[in-house]
């Protein structure tokens, strides 16, 4: 299938099994022992993350893109090839992909400590690693909507991890149908392309002088750019079908990290700017991505303002962030899309990361309750929560500025309206994520000591006192390291610019924009302090004084009651009702109503059977004679 | 291990799965009926042989050269033309893998039966050596007596060991494939008669140049003929009342490998011996096809019992075939056969899966159970596994024909094959409105103590389930053989 | 006189008769009678074609041969039947045998 | 005329044809055998018909001596007479109130059976008088019972065969019938 297997192709082979092999292992040999499930997983991840890491060494100087391919499907005229395909992009992908797998696997060691269905967690964990990193090394578009399926379900899988919750249960299969809805488009799209180009290739769509040689007329290269679209924005939850991410938590807060915030979710994001060239060819398309990538911002950043829930606002704060990255896509700055991409991949699984620890020690959502029972206490994590939301809210030197800075720059060069967009939203981040840190920091009241404090989580460790060492510095070490990340990364660039566009440019953003970028962060910061960290703060929003707002920001722009009146009123009560009414009423009424028709008419029938025999020979004789004369005599 | 399938090409192994079913047949009636368990492990015993020959056949089957191979042809009556003429292509193989999976799957299945074992077996058996017969025969003649052979002992099946309605069911069903054979045999005398050749060979048949207006009729009554098996709307509502009321592993061949006959029978008959009058309805099938798949999975939406679900999904799972079959095109027949072969695995294990859920909670409706992952975790995995399957979720089975097919569907009928995709997302909905129902939630305390399915009990689901995910995983292996002669299918457009 | 009519014109009327008391005979065993009758026009026929038209002499014959045989077997199941059915009904009247009535 | 009709018909003067006495012979037989048919439909005491039946199973039989072949005059009276009709009258007479009974007639039943039987006459009459009966061209004359025991054992073994075959099945069939009922009666 592959031809010639060389060391490189091997190692690709191992990263992109290894973990549905994992999978496999542990669902069917090792389900019953946690710990062999977990060693299993957690080797698998490395021996990905590994070959992974030794990939991007070996063509981080590559001239062009290595492509792995062969047969995996032929039918006719029709090619659909599976391999691999390592060009910068993927592979800071598969990086990124492969580390945030990996440090999730070991953060979950502790935060899922004493869960019976921990085995069925790892293996989900490893199906989702494996269909992530071969939707992100996928040389054609058809493979990477199989395994962007697969992301869905297992994204699906995990968030009914907890499955005897309804709510648990509910988000998963919202999650579901409404990225499927999404996908739908992206399917119709994808087949759109294939019928008119003949093949899927990102060789081709991925390339600017190519895309012009594909012979597609500017109406269908910007039908199916939009129709493909459509599945970035189900799975990126942009703005119609974002109600689905707040729902999500209901997973395990780790999973919310892997894949609802820094993976999963970036896969719209990563498709765009997968096949950015093809996106540029068409500029209704690339408006497109920029309104909805802009509404999106904007509606969600309101909805993070009102939550208390800190998972929520963390989602809320992803939408919007992912909502970002399309802006900067849309206006033409791909390397901005990508390095936000980059950068909010490792600063928010921090954020989720300490939001796990935090609910993992309080058994609580609510970040006012955490900092009643003394979330400041807790060191660590505070101090990486605090980094993540610096980065987050683009406040220097963390990464998310620099990376915020270029996609504000991106937008000024497409216009004011969007940076005017850019920058309020960059305000309302930073007021409400600073809103989380300082009513952490600060609480206000009596402050009640939690009554198991930090012995909590060695309680819930699964091997008692001798390893809970194990269950906590998995988890914290995770936070120090992903910290790390998100303190330095930033500085990297210039590199990671020359190595994804081959060029470093000039720096783009005028002085200007970097200060009004700046002010605006601080703005919401400052009005943040007033309102929740000053010594005599209430802590409650200015939101809190104009209640209908409030209750509209809050019930998410009643956007989940719509789809709730829609899918009870159209698909249940309307077309559903309809049809089975049909199927009871009229095509079985209709066939029993023959059946009886038929039944009655042998019972009329059946009356000219008087039982005697010798009238029934008498007729016959009779029909006999009648048939013989007629014969005879005509 | 090439020699060895060079010498396996010898044997006459399609009149061998014959005799193996039929002496299974016979030595079953021959036990006596008071050792049930003696009954259970011959009734194995013979399908796994049944299932060892397709296997054997699904390998030895020479892919480079194509065309029928294993050939056993002989003049019967030759006054009539009637021929013994049994051999494979790779549209009837993946057919026949299938039936010998689910007959075996189906047999391991039904290991816990109680009531009159040894005639259930026996007419288990007798069904299926009717559905191997129509499968192999490339004789109308043969093929004809053997699809009613097919048919009939569905009657007792469910008649005897069925549930819920079953006196109805079992009437409403037989009816309707009756009344679908009825305009089969109009159909095959239309032709005999027509093609002037006297023979009812169907390779020399359609050698006959018949006329587009024979064609044109000669294919709608096989459509519709054939059709009713088929599940194509709107005749289709026998299908979810007569699963609902068969016994678990009745069901899993009905909806396993008897509609199955359906399609193959249009496509075999119908599309093979008038290709004309194929494309000239093609337009009407696409139209039914994809009627069928939207309105399944609507009605499927409402269902609460378990069964109703799977039947209302078969319906809009064999509306995809249809639609496969409509499009003329080489694609499209990939899809829409390879789609018979993934769909049949995929509801054996549905069935099988509700089957065993159904025997121990003796309840099969949605809001009775519950949180079943808790009570049940492996039966209710291969439920969910298959359910997924049925969603269309990539790396399992079903995915790549329906891939396929709605590629093609949407080339040849741009408007319906995008109406067509859209039902996917119904059949999402449904599908998971029904795992969650079932399977997620608080456990329903009444089941708490229930057994789930130890290692032997497993083992028929772990076949289905391995062999969903092999052939998702690795699709070639059935499509390059169905592609061997769906190429050189007449009329077909070369994509 | 002396020719195959007259012989046919025998047989047939013979048929008639025995016709006329099927059908309007209520006893069983008088339609058995009547049903001999007509048997026995059938082979008259045979004999008659036999004698005048054929080309070999033996076939009439054994035809005939064969209905007398048939004559046999058909009275000993006709009166086992006819017994049956007078067990059955304690009468031999068929208007009283109507179970097949609809 | 035929030799035949020496045997059976004594010597008489020269005054009287031998043709004229065989035909009157013949009408005679034809009148007998009419009459006990007639007698066996129409009278109304079973004893009586089965006379009739016997009087015309006679006459019948004198027809076939008329047609060449005595050997199956004496089966008929043989078999008919000698088998059929004594069973029918045992039957009769070992359950006697079957013999007693005697359901009356309905008219119209008999006027509809009559009409049937006369459109039948009417039919098979044409077709008679109609079709031009031609005898074969090559006819053997070889009438002897030997010959039809030959060939009844060589080239109509089936026919014998089977006649064979077909008694055996009715007499068990008879039993199985008759004997079937007596158990259900008995079991009562």
């Amino acid at each position: 299938m592959l031809d010639g297997l060389s060391f490189e192709l091997l190692m690709a082979i191992v990263a992109s099994m290894a973990p549905v092999l994992c999978f496999g292992l542990i669902m069917v040999f090792t389900r019953r022992s946690i710990s062999a499930s977990v060693t299993v997983g957690i080797i698998g991840s490395f021996l990905s993350w590994f070959a992974s890491l030794y990939l991007f060494l070996h063509y981080f100087h590559a001239e062009e893109a290595v492509v792995f391919k062969g047969a995996w499907v032929v039918s006719a005229s029709l090619k659909i090839p599976f391999g691999y395909y390592f060009d910068p992009h993927s592979l800071l992908m598969l990086m990124i992909v492969a580390t945030i797998s990996l440090v999730i696997q070991i953060y979950s060691i502790g935060y899922m400590a004493g869960d019976p269905g921990k085995s069925r967690y790892y293996a989900f964990l490893c199906l989702f690693s494996w269909s992530m990193i071969n939707l992100v090394i996928a040389p054609g578009l058809l493979q990477l909507y199989i395994f962007w399926e697969l992301v869905g379900v297992s994204s699906y899988l995990l968030i009914g991890f907890y499955f005897e919750k309804w709510s648990a249960s509910e988000a998963g299969k919202k999650a579901f149908v409404m990225t499927r809805a999404g996908d739908i488009g992206f399917f119709i799209g994808i087949i759109i392309l294939m019928l008119t180009t003949g093949h899927l290739s990102i060789a081709v769509f991925g390339n600017a002088a190519e895309v012009g040689n594909t012979g597609l007329s500017q109406a269908l290269l910007t039908l199916s750019a939009i129709l493909i679209f459509s599945g970035a924005v189900g799975k990126s939850a942009q703005f119609p079908l974002l109600t689905w991410l707040p729902d999500a938590m209901e997973g395990p807060t780790p999973v919310s990290a892997l894949l609802h915030s820094a993976t999963m979710v970036a896969a719209g994001v990563y498709l765009v700017s997968r096949i950015f060239p093809f996106y540029a060819a068409s500029s209704t398309a690339m408006m497109v991505v920029l309104i909805i990538g802009t509404i999106t911002m904007l509606l969600s950043s309101t909805m993070a303002m009102t939550a208390r829930d800190i998972k929520q606002v963390w989602a809320f704060s992803t939408i919007s962030q992912l909502g970002f990255m399309f802006m900067g896509l849309g206006a033409g700055a791909y390397f901005a899309g990508v390095f936000h991409l980059t950068t909010h991949a490792f600063f928010k699984a921090l954020l989720f990361l300490c939001a796990g620890v935090f609910i993992h020690h309080f058994e609580t959502n609510d970040f006012f309750e955490m900092s009643k029972a003394g979330a400041r206490k807790m060191l660590i994590p505070m101090i990486t929560v605090t980094i993540g939301v610096a980065a987050l809210s683009g406040i220097p030197p963390f990464s998310g500025f620099f990376s915020k800075e270029a996609i504000m720059a991106g937008l000024a060069h497409k216009g004011n309206i969007w940076l005017i967009a850019g920058l309020l939203g960059a305000a309302m981040t930073a007021y409400y994520s600073f809103r989380v840190i300082f009513v952490m920091w600060f609480p206000k009241g009596e402050v009640e000591e939690h009554g198991h404090g930090h012995e909590g989580g060695h309680d819930d460790g699964h091997g008692g006192g001798r390893w809970a060492w194990v269950t906590e510095w998995s988890m914290l070490s995770v936070l120090l390291i992903l910290g790390a990340i998100t303190l330095v990364l930033g500085f990297f660039q210039k590199e990671l610019e020359h190595f994804l566009t081959g060029h470093s440019a000039e720096h783009h953003g005028s002085q200007l924009i970097l200060v009004l970028a700046l002010g605006c962060a601080l703005a919401g910061v400052i009005l943040a302090w007033f309102e929740f960290g000053a010594k005599n703060a209430k802590q409650e929003g200015f939101l809190s004084r104009m209640k209908s707002v409030e209750a509209l920001f809050s019930n998410r722009w009643y956007m989940d009651h719509a789809y709730r009146k829609l899918l009870d009123y159209v698909v249940y009560g309307g077309i559903t009702n309809t049809f089975t009414r049909n199927d009871r009423v009229i095509i079985d009424g209709g066939i029993d109503g023959l059946c009886r028709f038929t039944v009655s008419l042998g019972r009329a029938v059946s009356r000219i059977q008087s039982g005697l025999l010798q009238y029934n020979l008498y007729l016959t004789f009779l029909v006999v004679a009648l048939m013989g004369l007629y014969f005879l005599l005509v | 291990m090439a020699d060895f399938y060079e010498i396996v090409r010898q044997w006459p192994l399609l009149s061998g799965i014959q005799v193996v079913t039929a002496l299974g047949l016979l030595v079953i009636m021959f036990i006596p009926e008071d050792r049930p368990e003696v009954i259970k492990k011959v009734a194995a015993v013979f399908s796994g042989l049944d299932l060892i020959i397709c296997i054997l056949l699904f390998l030895a089957y020479d892919k480079e050269i194509g065309g029928l191979q294993f050939v056993e042809k002989f003049l019967w009556v030759k006054t009539l033309g009637i021929h013994y003429f049994n051999a494979v292509d790779g549209i009837n193989l993946p057919m026949l893998l299938l039936t010998g999976i689910v007959l075996f799957t189906g047999c391991l299945t039904m290991w816990q039966l109680e009531n009159r074992v040894k005639e259930y077996f026996a007419f288990s058996f007798l069904l299926v050596l009717g559905v191997f017969g129509v499968f192999m025969s490339f004789d109308l003649f043969f093929l004809f007596v053997y699809y009613d052979i097919a048919l009939f002992p569905m009657y007792p099946l469910i008649a005897i060991w069925g549930s819920t309605r079953k006196e109805y069911g079992a009437m409403k069903l037989t009816l309707y494939l009756l009344a679908g054979s009825a305009l089969i045999l109009p159909g095959i005398i239309l032709l005999y008669i027509k093609s002037g050749l006297w023979t009812f060979d169907l390779i020399a048949l359609s050698g006959a140049q018949f006329t587009p207006y024979i064609q044109s009729i000669g294919f709608l009554l096989f459509y519709f003929g054939f059709g009713v098996l088929a599940g194509v709307w709107p005749f289709h509502t026998w299908s979810p009342v007569g699963h609902v009321a068969a016994p678990t592993s009745v069901s899993m061949i009905h909806a396993g490998v008897l509609m199955k006959l359906g399609a193959y029978g249009v496509l075999r008959v119908g599309a093979f011996l008038c290709p004309e009058g194929w494309v000239q309805w093609a337009d009407l099938m696409a139209v039914l096809a994809v009627v069928g798949i939207v309105y399944g999975a609507f009605v499927g939406l409402a269902q609460t019992d378990l069964k109703y679900v799977i039947g209302y999904s078969s319906v809009s799972h064999m509306g995809i075939v249809g639609l496969g079959l409509s499009t003329v095109t080489v694609s499209g027949l990939n899809g829409a056969v390879f789609q018979m072969f993934a769909h049949g695995i995929m509801t054996a294990l549905l069935f099988s899966s509700v089957g065993y859920i159904y025997d121990k909670t003796h309840t099969k409706t949605t809001f009775e159970l519950g949180g079943m992952s808790r009570n049940m975790p492996i039966i209710s995995g291969f439920f969910i596994l298959a359910a997924m399957a049925g969603v269309g979720v990539p790396a399992l089975a079903s995915f790549w024909a329906e891939l396929l097919v709605f590629i093609s569907a949407v080339k040849v009928f741009p408007i319906r094959g995008i109406l067509a995709i859209c039902g996917l997302l119904v059949s999402a909905l449904f599908m998971l409105r029904v795992v969650m129902k079932t399977f997620y939630g608080p456990a329903n305390p009444k089941f708490a103590g229930l057994p789930d399915v130890n290692f032997w009990l497993a083992s028929p689901r772990i076949i289905l389930a391995g062999v969903i995910v092999l052939f998702g995983l690795f699709p070639w292996l059935m499509l390059n053989l169905i592609q061997v002669s769906t190429q050189s299918f007449p009329k077909v457009m070369g994509f | 006189m002396n020719e195959l009519q007259v012989y046919l014109f025998v047989a047939l009327i013979l048929f008639c008769l025995g016709l006329t008391g099927v059908l309007q005979r209520r006893s069983l065993i008088a339609m058995l009678i009547s049903v001999e009758l007509m048997l026995n026009a059938a082979s008259l026929n045979f004999m008659a074609f036999n004698r005048f038209l054929t080309p070999e002499p033996a076939v009439g014959q054994i035809v005939t041969l064969f209905i007398i045989g048939t004559a046999a077997a058909e009275a000993a199941i006709g009166l086992s039947i006819i017994l049956a059915v007078f067990r059955r009904y304690q009468s031999i009247d068929i208007e009283r045998a109507r179970e097949l009535k609809g | 005329m035929e030799p035949l009709m020496a045997v059976i018909i004594p010597t008489l003067p020269e005054l009287i044809k031998f043709e004229w006495v065989a035909q009157a012979a013949f009408y005679f037989i034809i009148g007998v055998t009419l009459a006990g048919a007639v007698s066996a439909v129409f009278l109304r005491r079973i004893i009586h018909n089965i006379l009739g039946l016997i009087v015309a199973l006679f006459g019948v039989a004198g027809l076939f001596i008329y047609l060449n072949s005595e050997f199956l005059a004496l089966m008929q009276i043989l078999i008919y007479v000698g088998a059929i009709c004594i069973s029918i009258v045992f039957a009769i007479m070992l359950s006697d109130p079957m013999y007693k009974e005697d359901p009356r007639r309905r008219l119209t039943k008999v006027f509809a059976s009559v009409l049937v039987s006369l459109l039948i006459l009417a039919g098979f009459l044409s077709m008679i008088t109609k079709t031009p009966f031609e005898a074969a061209a090559q006819r053997s004359d070889d009438w002897t019972v030997t010959t039809v025991g030959n060939l009844l054992l060589t080239r109509y073994a089936l026919v014998f065969e089977l006649i064979s075959f077909v008694l055996v099945v009715a007499i068990i069939g008879a039993i199985v019938i008759a004997g079937q009922g007596r158990k259900q009666r008995s079991l009562k």
